[in-house]
């Protein structure tokens, strides 16, 4: 085990330097520099703002510092906005993003789990179908769809939650239903599929034959042999609410990362690009090395083989 | 019966490793030898595991050899180049083992068949049609099955268009890789004696590889046995039957139970403990020597060669 | 027929599945018992139907597609047919035990073997998890594992193919069953571990005095271990009797083509093998005559037309088969001539 | 069994009849066809079939319907509620919103489509060279996969936007350079299990060459899984177009895809309802045809369903 999580961990590390790379010059490769459209400044001014971001160097000297400092945690200065680093902007967004994201994936895991194995056990039943159905409409309607559904029913015509912003715990709900629905479908399907799967394998017979009751079988022999593939999709599905919570966020007017992403975009802020990228991408490889490793520990043939 | 006759093929020091990771090597061949006389059929016995099958293989050259040589009637089979090679494959084919997976199910039975005989452009226009409906009743089918697709026939038929594909290029060997183990019993002799047939009208040689010790001696004139990767011992089927030497096979022939009860009842077998140990970096010395019974010293010292005891029987053991 | 001897009566048994396509008549009313201590076995080309039998004495077949159309299945005294789904759990693992064709599948992956064998005795005998240990180690021990202290932490992939066979056996008799249904138990093994487990269930049947039925397409494997044999053809049972009956004075030409079709290792080398030709019917539309008759050279107008009644050759050997009427003509008995 | 008159003709041996028990009963079907059988039982993908269809035919002449053009500004009729003038309503700018969805569906279909293509052809190539090579190729080639795509497809397309623009062209090169990766996973999957089939290898025991090894064996064999993805990859696309346009980073104005007009639609989402309405419906039906087209033809194509 221990060896293969040092594996892992190895595998993480060089697709971060990989990534950080592509971005880095990818971000470079941008013909003219951040401060091409600002006509005004005077040559010396860009001169003196070119030399403060470092631009002025080679290229190659610029990838070096930029690697050199993102080891400290440094992402550098925002272009746009005057006097904050690109790493106090994480840290006041991700906070948001996180509980947001936290919220929906553990809504949208535990439903479509559970909607999942009930499906699976009533198969072609009535309650299968609707799970189909339910499953179809989630990956078919575009959640910021969803989102103004919310909004306008549950928000303006009911009431009961608020339409956007951020801060009380009900602020939480409606935009995590509404990220959470993609994957809601995602995970009912694949639960089906592999509980179907499951129990049609030799070891449930072997169970049944056993004695055992229907709901130990069930429990003991089946989920935990049908959660599997689904712990290895969650690193995708974690990389689909990430890119969700960017048009969620902006939807419900929440002061997340998704929103300074969105709007470093808009505002051609290559630094805050460049940052978010390289942050989302951390994150994003560090929770498929957690999955990783959780699944060497469900599974043990993965504990032992490696 | 096969005595006298012109060796067809001849296998020396042939070896197939596999890399299967780090430092790990699979040695599913390991250094065996033997002929095949013409028209005769050598059996190769061996459980799961003992590199029968990766035997075969090499030998048409499916596989490229690790090291050591085909010699088919006068040819170095891993030596030619690409030319000389397909002339190679009109005369060596092979018959598969799954009658599912060995038929492409996209196309009909006609272009199965027809496929050798386009490759090697032997026939074409009506002549290929009519060699084809030619072949299909050689091998016990119709005309009306030759626009059928594969899913259309059951697991006999089958091996029987797999068997009309291998002959319909004309060949002078074939490797039967386990042709029957995945056929019911009643099916398992039709193709048995189909084979049988093929090979006493048209001078076929046959490697008849299984796990099936009575289906083996029942086909072969000579049979080699096999354990992970090496011959163990090689001599006439009668012979293999009557006087086995080596351990395994004394222990292989006790544990294929006969249909007879009264046999059964009053047989003493010889169980042998624990199984076939991995192939991957095997101890040296002699394969067997785990779970032999009769394993001394040397036999964990040096690997026994395969030597002739008697003419014509062949035993890999120390203590022979 | 009361007989205090008698464990299992299946009488009259018909399953069927209900496909898309229509009604797959798996079994089509089967007649047979088993006594206490005895092994019966089942013999059958694949899709005669008698691992649908053996699976439908536990009540395993997936019900729907199949279903049990039919018949009673006497375990006892009692009618498992009508038995509930909570009722049969009190029966399998307990009364009767399975173990299936292939090992390396029909192991849970994902759970220790120890406990494996655990869960059937802490459910039947009220053992608690230590109790349960101790007699899963002795289990282990007695289907002859070595270092079963280890071996009961283990999970399946760190076993043989063997091992996880024996596995099966010591989870399919820590609960002492009355019966073991053998479904296939070595096809999927190598002949030296075929001849080990074999073995191993006959001593083991000595010691325990369990009965076993064994489902197997082997001849070989039949004449070693069966007490009594039924031949099984297309969903029904076409004859049965001893083992001795069926193997050297079988009346049924089906049961003389699968004689004839295997070689034996201690027969003449290059004696031609007489093979049964064509194949089994479909079951979606089986014949209404005899199912056998398109392939039996003893073939008469009215195999084609009639399923022949039950004939009673000696006590415990009855075969169905027109031949046996008054009106047939006689004809040789391909296996008792040859034998002579 | 009822008492039967049995007589001594029926007695008489005739023997076996093993033409009749070989006998084929059930009709020869190609592959082809007998998926197109099942996939014809599935009504809903066929509803779906019907439902792209109009699709496709309506993104033709929708826009000639009504006497609009796609970018005429009419300040008279600003925001105005669907009508019998306006079917689907105006917009902020007082275009009409029917014209302005079938201009759009030209547009996301386009991409959908180009997109899938593009996938296809360099999935289908770097998938197959990967697997059928295999060894330390097919290591090298997956190890770089892995690395590309454990990144979300989504930030590196809007790494590509931001870098080379946006544009009608931008966005389908964007997908088309960060969408393979599935594609060619699948393909590599397919080959290096089919190439150890047995009838690959009595190919080559022919001697078969490696041409007529993928065009006979291997490209007909894994048809049926690739054009399952190719289904899920246009919906796929369009989904993303509508993603990228709504966070700003789609087609450039006047040109409208549906993702646009769902963008434009939300800004003013609690005051006029229905300028997100028609163009998110869209969206859904087409993503919902493609995804019960696609579940349809996993079922049909489904080799295991097969034996």
């Amino acid at each position: 085990m221990f060896k293969y999580t040092l594996k892992r961990l190895g595998t993480m590390i060089l697709t971060l330097w990989v990534v950080v790379t592509i971005t880095f010059f990818l971000m470079h490769a941008i013909p003219g520099d951040p401060f091409t459209d600002q006509k005004r400044i005077p040559a010396e001014i860009l001169e003196n703002l070119k030399a403060k971001y470092g631009l002025d160097k080679p290229l190659v000297v610029q990838y070096f510092t930029y690697l050199k400092n993102l080891l400290h945690g440094d992402l550098g200065m925002s272009l746009k906005y005057k006097n904050r680093t690109v790493a106090d902007m994480l840290k006041s967004g991700f906070p948001v993003s996180a509980q947001l994201g936290l919220a929906a994936g553990l809504f949208g895991i535990t439903m479509g789990i559970l909607l999942g194995i009930v499906a699976a056990l009533n198969h072609k039943g009535f309650f299968d179908y609707f799970v189909i159905l339910l499953a179809i409409l989630g990956v078919s309607v575009p959640n910021f769809v969803f989102s103004a559904l919310f909004q306008y029913w549950f928000g303006v015509k009911l009431g009961w939650f608020p339409v956007a912003r951020w801060g009380t715990p009900y602020h939480v709900i409606l935009p995590a239903w509404a990220l959470g629905m993609r994957m809601i479908a995602f995970q009912a399907r694949m639960m089906r599929t592999s509980m179907l799967d499951v129990l049609n394998q030799d070891y449930i017979k072997t169970a049944k034959a056993k004695g055992l009751s229907k709901s130990v079988v069930i429990w003991r022999h089946t989920i935990r042999n049908a959660i599997l593939p689904i712990v290895t999709i969650l690193g995708p599905t974690i990389a689909t609410l990430l890119t969700g919570t960017f048009v969620i966020e902006k939807i419900f007017a929440i002061p997340g990362l998704g929103k300074y992403y969105i709007q470093s975009i808009q505002q051609r802020d290559y630094t805050l690009i460049l940052g978010t990228t390289v942050f989302y991408s951390a994150i994003l490889i560090f929770m498929i090395f957690l999955v990783d490793i959780a699944y060497g520990l469900i599974d043990p043939r993965i504990r032992l083989d490696r | 019966m096969a005595e006298g006759r012109k060796t067809l093929i001849e296998v020396r020091n042939l070896k197939k490793y596999f890399q299967v990771g780090k430092g790990l090597t699979l040695k599913a061949v390991d250094d065996i030898s033997f002929t095949i006389n013409e028209g005769e059929t050598l059996g190769l016995v061996g459980e799961s595991g003992c590199g029968k099958s990766t035997t075969g293989r090499t030998i048409i050259r499916l596989y490229d050899a690790t090291d050591g040589e085909v010699i088919f009637d006068g040819m170095n089979v891993h030596k030619l180049n690409k030319e000389e090679l397909k002339q190679f494959t009109r005369k060596a084919q092979m018959i598969f083992q799954d009658p599912y997976a060995s038929l492409n199910p996209r196309m009909t039975v006609t272009d199965i068949i027809g496929e050798g005989i386009d490759i090697h452009g032997l026939y074409t226009g009506e002549e290929r049609q009519k060699r084809i409906y030619e072949l299909l009743e050689i091998v016990g089918l119709n005309k009306e099955h030759a626009s059928r697709f594969p899913h259309e026939f059951s697991g006999g038929q089958r091996q029987r268009i797999g068997i009309a594909r291998a002959l319909a290029i004309e060949p002078k060997f074939i490797v039967c890789d386990e042709p029957i183990s995945a056929l019911d019993v009643s099916i398992q002799a039709q193709v048995v004696n189909l084979l049988m047939e093929l090979q006493q009208k048209l001078g076929l040689t046959y490697l008849f590889i299984a796990h099936d010790l009575s289906m083996v001696k029942h086909i072969s004139d000579r049979i080699a046995v096999m354990y992970l990767g090496s011959i163990m011992e090689l001599t006439t089927s009668d012979e293999l039957y009557d006087k086995p030497l080596h351990p395994y096979t004394k222990a292989l022939l006790s544990a294929v139970p006969i249909p007879d009860p009264e046999v059964e009842r009053s047989r003493k077998r010889i169980i042998l403990e624990g199984d076939v140990p991995s192939p991957i970096n095997p101890p040296p010395g002699c394969k067997f020597q785990a779970r032999c019974k009769l394993c001394r010293k040397i036999c964990k010292e040096q690997t026994p060669e395969l030597r002739e005891v008697s003419p014509g029987h062949f035993v890999a053991c120390h203590v022979i | 027929m009361e007989n205090r001897d008698r464990l299992l009566e299946v009488k009259d048994l018909h399953v069927s599945f209900d496909t898309y396509a229509g009604e797959v008549k798996a079994v089509r009313g089967v007649d047979f018992h088993v006594d206490k201590g005895e092994t019966l076995a089942i013999v059958g080309e694949s899709g005669c139907g008698k691992s649908v039998t053996a699976q439908s004495i536990m009540k395993l077949i997936p019900m729907p597609p199949g279903r049990i159309k039919k018949g009673s299945i006497i375990f006892d005294g009692k009618d498992l047919v009508k038995f509930t789904d909570k009722q049969m759990e009190s029966v399998r693992g307990r009364e009767i035990s399975m173990i299936f064709q292939d090992p390396m599948t029909s192991l849970n992956p994902t759970m220790k073997i120890g406990k494996q064998i655990m869960e059937g005795l802490i459910k039947h005998q009220n053992m608690t998890k230590k109790e349960a240990k101790e007699r899963a180690i002795e289990m282990i021990k007695l289907v002859g594992i070595p270092n079963p202290a280890k071996r009961v932490e283990q999970y399946p992939h760190e076993f043989s193919g063997g091992m996880r066979q024996r596995a099966m056996i010591a989870i399919a008799l820590a609960c002492n069953p009355k019966l073991l249904i053998a479904d296939e138990p070595t096809t999927a093994l190598d002949v030296t571990i075929q001849a080990q487990i074999l073995d191993l269930m006959k001593e083991l049947q000595n010691r325990l005095n369990t009965s076993i039925i064994m489902i197997t397409h082997d001849l070989g494997v039949v004449a070693n271990i069966a007490h009594r044999i039924v031949v099984m053809y297309a969903g029904k049972i076409i004859e049965s009797g001893t083992s001795d009956d069926i193997f050297f004075n079988p009346q049924h030409p089906y049961t003389w083509g699968l004689l004839q079709s295997v070689p034996r290792l201690d027969a003449a080398n290059k004696e031609k093998l007489v093979p049964i030709l064509g194949q089994p019917p479909d079951l979606f539309k089986p014949p209404v005559g005899c199912p056998f008759a398109a392939r039996c050279d003893y073939a008469m107008p009215v195999c084609k037309e009639y399923y022949p009644e039950k004939t009673q050759i000696s006590e415990k050997h009855h075969v169905h088969c027109w031949l046996q009427h008054e009106m047939a003509p006689k004809v040789k008995n391909p296996i008792v001539e040859g034998r002579r | 069994m009822a008492q039967v008159q049995l007589n001594k003709d029926m007695f008489k041996i005739v023997g076996k009849d093993v033409e009749k028990s070989q006998e084929l009963v059930r009709p020869s079907l190609t592959y082809w066809q007998d998926a197109w059988r099942r996939l014809k039982e599935n009504k809903l993908a066929i509803l779906s079939i019907v439902m792209l269809a109009l699709l496709l035919i309506l993104s033709v002449v929708g826009p000639y319907m009504r006497p609009y053009s796609y970018d005429e500004q009419d300040f008279m009729s600003i925001n105005k509620p669907p009508s019998a003038e306006h079917w689907f309503g105006t917009d902020a700018l007082g275009r009409d919103i029917f014209v302005r969805c079938w201009m759009g569906a030209r547009v996301s279909l386009f991409i959908g489509f180009m997109t899938a293509i593009l996938n296809f052809t360099i999935g289908v190539i770097y998938g197959g060279v990967s697997g059928y090579l295999g060894g330390n190729v097919d290591i090298v080639m997956m190890r770089i996969i892995d690395i590309i795509f454990s990144i979300p497809q989504m930030l590196w397309v809007i790494l590509l936007m931001v870098v080379i623009g946006q544009g009608l062209h931008t966005i389908i090169i964007a997908f088309a350079i960060s969408g393979w990766g599935g594609m060619a996973r699948l393909v590599r999957g397919q080959v290096l299990q089919l190439k150890e089939m047995e009838f690959v290898l009595a190919a080559k025991t022919l001697g078969a060459d490696s041409w007529r090894i993928i065009t006979r064996h291997l490209i007909p064999n894994s048809m049926g899984p690739i054009i399952i993805s190719i289904t899920f990859a246009v919906p796929g696309a369009i989904f993303s177009e509508a993603f990228l346009s709504y966070i700003g980073l789609g087609l450039p104005l006047p040109l409208a895809s549906w993702g646009t007009l769902a963008s434009d639609g939300s800004k003013v989402l609690l005051i006029h309802p229905y300028q997100l309405f028609f163009p998110s419906l869209l969206i859904s039906i087409t993503m919902l045809a493609f995804n019960l087209l696609g579940d349809g033809l996993r079922d049909a194509l489904d080799p295991r369903l097969r034996k």
